[in-house]
């Protein structure tokens, strides 16, 4: 880690936008070990999950971190090997997901199952660049029986403690409100556990909903959740987290995210890869994406995330 | 449909509200324990404090999140911070209640969300796994635990994997583990009964049936022996001003409580 | 600390605002370990240190995480026996404190040392409720050799850590910008490990600039640094730092830390005696204090804050 | 006074710039190596990139900060982040350099910024301790040591105290006690001369000498065996450039460097 650190990432301030194929054919690799920011449906780097599809990455590791609409894609799309498990499968009160149920029953997708918290306590040991962290859940259950965690005696106090490993991921992505072309990112809103994960991860791919002037940075420093030297490229892309939640941006898009499980429940697959085909294989780009889902469409999300009723005479 | 003026969920909810004391914190995500925790607040425990495993402290929800992290979590918050701290304060005895469920629940109150089968490898069905739930179990004071549909396949001897740990093998089997002493599951609310957890046996006892239900219908609906209290009481029916905080206050748009 | 925190915090939003006298009187008993929040002279909570030293408490435990001017006033005024050190005894450029010096260098106040890294990690520790902390720093000097800290391999990379045990302050005492009469409170600038400091403490003194609406935490919750629940008082004190600084209000009052320095330096302590009379234990209160800088010294720390030049025909 | 253009604390301020790479990050702190950063930015290094332990992050500085914490190490920052997020950075290698200072060193570069004395309970002079700074030797990848008043009693045989890891106890010695491969002091700058380290016996090593020192005067002034370059280069002076910059942009209020 500090060794691809110092050999890998510039302390220079350059230029890195670029569009979401040259970063994902840049650093994102067969075998790699990827983190996804965000939780569950809210701020997740879908335009860079949809790329990852789309050039039919494979042999991903995941931190499965309350993953939901993102793994689920990656999934769907034959590029996962393995998981960390805090929480996948379910699309919380909208039940399960056929898809990632499939791959898990039959054990084509192996995994190791963590919690919520021990993966940010994992991810804090990343960030912080020691080993292991000694944590206070998992002990006692099958959750931990099946981890790699330690039970040890604290020697200062002789209670017991789960040690976990550290985990540093090859590759984060991110989606945020704002960052300018150095990398230097905002985030509104729940900030989850992005800046740990970014931290103690190789590579990080951003994506923003705006891109703005550094000045915008420099204006309140303590805003700044990433600093533009941990981040490899800079992605602008409005509408990157559909169909999640970008808290105030837009809302989840329900009726969207209904279609994609009822597809992915089908025993059928082909239903799936024709779904993919249409939103994913077939398009060149997230634009088209967009494009694809109109206007209308995009604007009633808007009017869903600030709670606005219809306008009238609709 | 069922001759009552409420429904069992509506019920289920109403009991859970009544378990919060006042000037205490609840660690929720969505759904039931969430209209619980609201309805709390807006009847016995005014002061009872609202937190998001997601981040979103103390916020004044306009409309029901459908996500633990979603937007309407942090609406209006005293705080917007990260799912770590929470764990962290739940950790350092903050959180004096949490809110769990599962598949499969064993007479000591462990909780099975991971999978159905013997096989880790291959599960016959596959769940959501832990998400916070072993966390909140581990850190919180007091779970309460909300099952629907009890009957045998769910409330079994021993739950095909522990997920999140009750009083694991019965009395000290926590603390032998390093779980912190004081902690464990507290009630269990399904749509037949409550249960509390005998102080001495740490196995689930049966301390109300709801109305209509019999002890010896929950004992046939629960797949091992469970403590049945001296006094068993009858649960206390919803009363209109809860039914009406539920459906106009809380749930206007009828997500969680359907109106008939 | 949990079992302190199921009894001793509500979680009710209750006025927690008192006098800095009622505070200190309730909350810092002889004996207790204290941390301090800032850094250096940076947003240190001086109006509660005064207190400390007016009430005479004794036999202070002090986290000294580059304590400058608040440990050496709390040692000045013969509250301390024992110190964890990362940085005391120095005034940064300014040179050294001869309060602290004597104190040390006669044995009188017991200490052990530690870096300004091992301090935070030790109270990141104490955060997260679990009772050590692998950390790589200390390794092979005196300074890891005369600490507690224990020398083990990581069970999974082999590699070897410094396990150091966790900080959970008794008292902790933060000086921030704003807070409401609940305890909720913003910082503007550094946060330096204050954060954590107050999340390790039982029990939590804030004094603030201003008091202000709950309304302005309910605007931005993501500024919220400090929730209501860990806090136990609320001491409204505006200028509360001085002589620290205060960032974006008040900047060092340099002359004063000067002129403190070398009464601190007379070999002849009775003249830090008359300096601790005449400043504080004659005073009734810190706005005793205040008036007794007069207006004019203090707006003059305002102009230099935002590099003002003095005002014309002065 | 001394004849020179320049003052040594000038010199040796433009030496430590020299040193600094460009696109790589430094650590620093007030006075003479905050001007340094400062300088190498404005002459070869402009995409250096500072960072104060306090947390702020690529300030634009006005003036020259009297405390690594005060307003305006974060004027108009990139970023103003925690003590720990910085401690944090530094471990996981972003940090390039970081400047040290001491009462005592040794020849492997061990640092004292504790105590003089043999009685760790009763020192002699009780100096302020580590701070950031066994964190900065411990975790940046190069340490640049700036030493002044260079003689006997601060270049010892063995320091009272090792505050700050230099190469410990000779090669290897870092690696064997936990330490990173790769980190160590790299360069010591000071009113008399400049070294590096040997690569193989991790000692001191002269290589270049102020303007009117010599060998020898080096080898009196330091308390314990050095290595001796093949080739020793004298000091370069600053350039008119670098006063004026150090004068008249980096510090015009005089703070540290005071015109005559």
């Amino acid at each position: 880690m500090r060794e691809f650190t110092r050999n890998n990432k510039t302390r220079a301030m350059i230029d890195k936008r670029m569009d979401v194929d040259e970063a994902v054919k840049k650093y994102v690799k067969n075998g790699d070990y990827i983190a996804m920011g965000g939780f569950g449906h809210i701020r997740i780097p879908m335009v860079t999950i949809y790329e990852i599809v789309r050039q039919r990455i494979k042999n991903l590791s995941v931190a499965g971190h309350t993953a939901v609409q993102d793994i689920d894609m990656l999934m769907a799309g034959g590029c996962v090997s393995n998981v960390d498990i805090a929480y996948v499968v379910g699309f919380e009160l909208r039940g399960l997901s056929g898809v990632q149920r499939r791959l898990f029953e039959s054990g084509q997708v192996k995994k190791t199952d963590y919690t919520n918290g021990a993966m940010s306590y994992r991810v804090r040991a990343g960030a912080q660049g020691i080993p292991f962290i000694p944590v206070k859940v998992m002990l006692g259950t099958d959750t931990m029986r099946h981890s790699p965690g330690k039970v040890v005696k604290c020697p200062f106090t002789g209670e017991k403690v789960l040690l976990l490993p550290a985990l540093n991921p090859d590759i984060c992505i991110v989606h945020v409100h704002r960052a300018d072309m150095y990398g230097n990112c905002q985030i509104d809103g729940h900030i989850v556990k992005d800046d740990l994960q970014v931290r103690a991860s190789k590579r990080v791919i951003v994506s923003c909903e705006e891109l703005v002037d550094t000045e915008v940075f420099r204006a309140d420093p303590g805003k700044t959740i990433i600093p533009f030297f941990m981040v490899d490229a800079v992605i602008e892309q409005p509408w990157g987290s559909h169909p999640g939640n970008m808290p105030y941006k837009y809302y989840f898009d329900h009726e969207f995210t209904e279609n994609y499980l009822t597809v992915g429940r089908n025993k059928d697959t082909s239903v799936m890869d024709k779904w993919l085909d249409e939103w994913v294989y077939s398009l060149d780009n997230f634009n088209d994406y967009i494009t694809k889902l109109g206007a209308a469409h995009l604007y009633k999300l808007r009017d869903d995330e600030f709670l606005r009723p219809p306008k009238r005479g609709k | 449909m069922t001759g009552r003026e409420y429904t069992l969920r509506e019920l289920m909810t109403v009991i859970a509200a009544k378990q919060l004391e006042d000037n205490k914190a609840v660690a929720v995500g969505t759904g039931l324990p969430l209209a619980a925790a609201m309805l709390a607040q807006k009847t016995l425990a005014p002061n009872l404090l609202i937190v998001f495993e997601a981040g979103g402290v103390a916020p004044q929800l306009q409309t029901l999140p459908i996500s633990v992290g979603d937007s309407r979590t942090i609406h209006r918050a005293l705080m917007c911070t990260t799912l770590i701290d929470i764990m962290d304060m739940m950790r350092r005895g903050y959180i004096d209640y949490a809110f769990l469920g599962g598949a499969q629940i064993d007479k000591y109150g462990n909780l099975n969300s991971t999978m159905i089968g013997n096989d880790y490898e291959k599960p016959k069905v596959r769940f959501p796994g832990s998400g916070g739930a072993n966390d909140f179990g581990s850190l919180a004071w007091e779970t309460m635990i909300i099952m629907d549909r009890h009957g045998p396949r769910r409330f079994v001897e021993n739950v095909d994997y522990i997920t999140t740990p009750g009083f694991l093998t019965g009395p000290n089997a926590r603390e032998e583990a390093g779980l912190s002493p004081g902690t464990g599951p507290s009630r269990v609310i399904t749509d037949l009964c409550l249960f509390d957890f005998h102080p001495e046996t740490k196995i689930m006892r049966l301390i109300a049936t709801h109305p209509g239900i019999t002890v010896d219908d929950v004992k046939k609906a629960t797949g091992f022996e469970i403590e049945v209290a001296d006094k068993i009481e009858v649960s206390t029916p919803p009363t209109l001003e809860d039914l009406r905080i539920l459906h106009e206050v809380i749930d206007p748009d009828g997500r969680i409580f359907p109106t008939k």
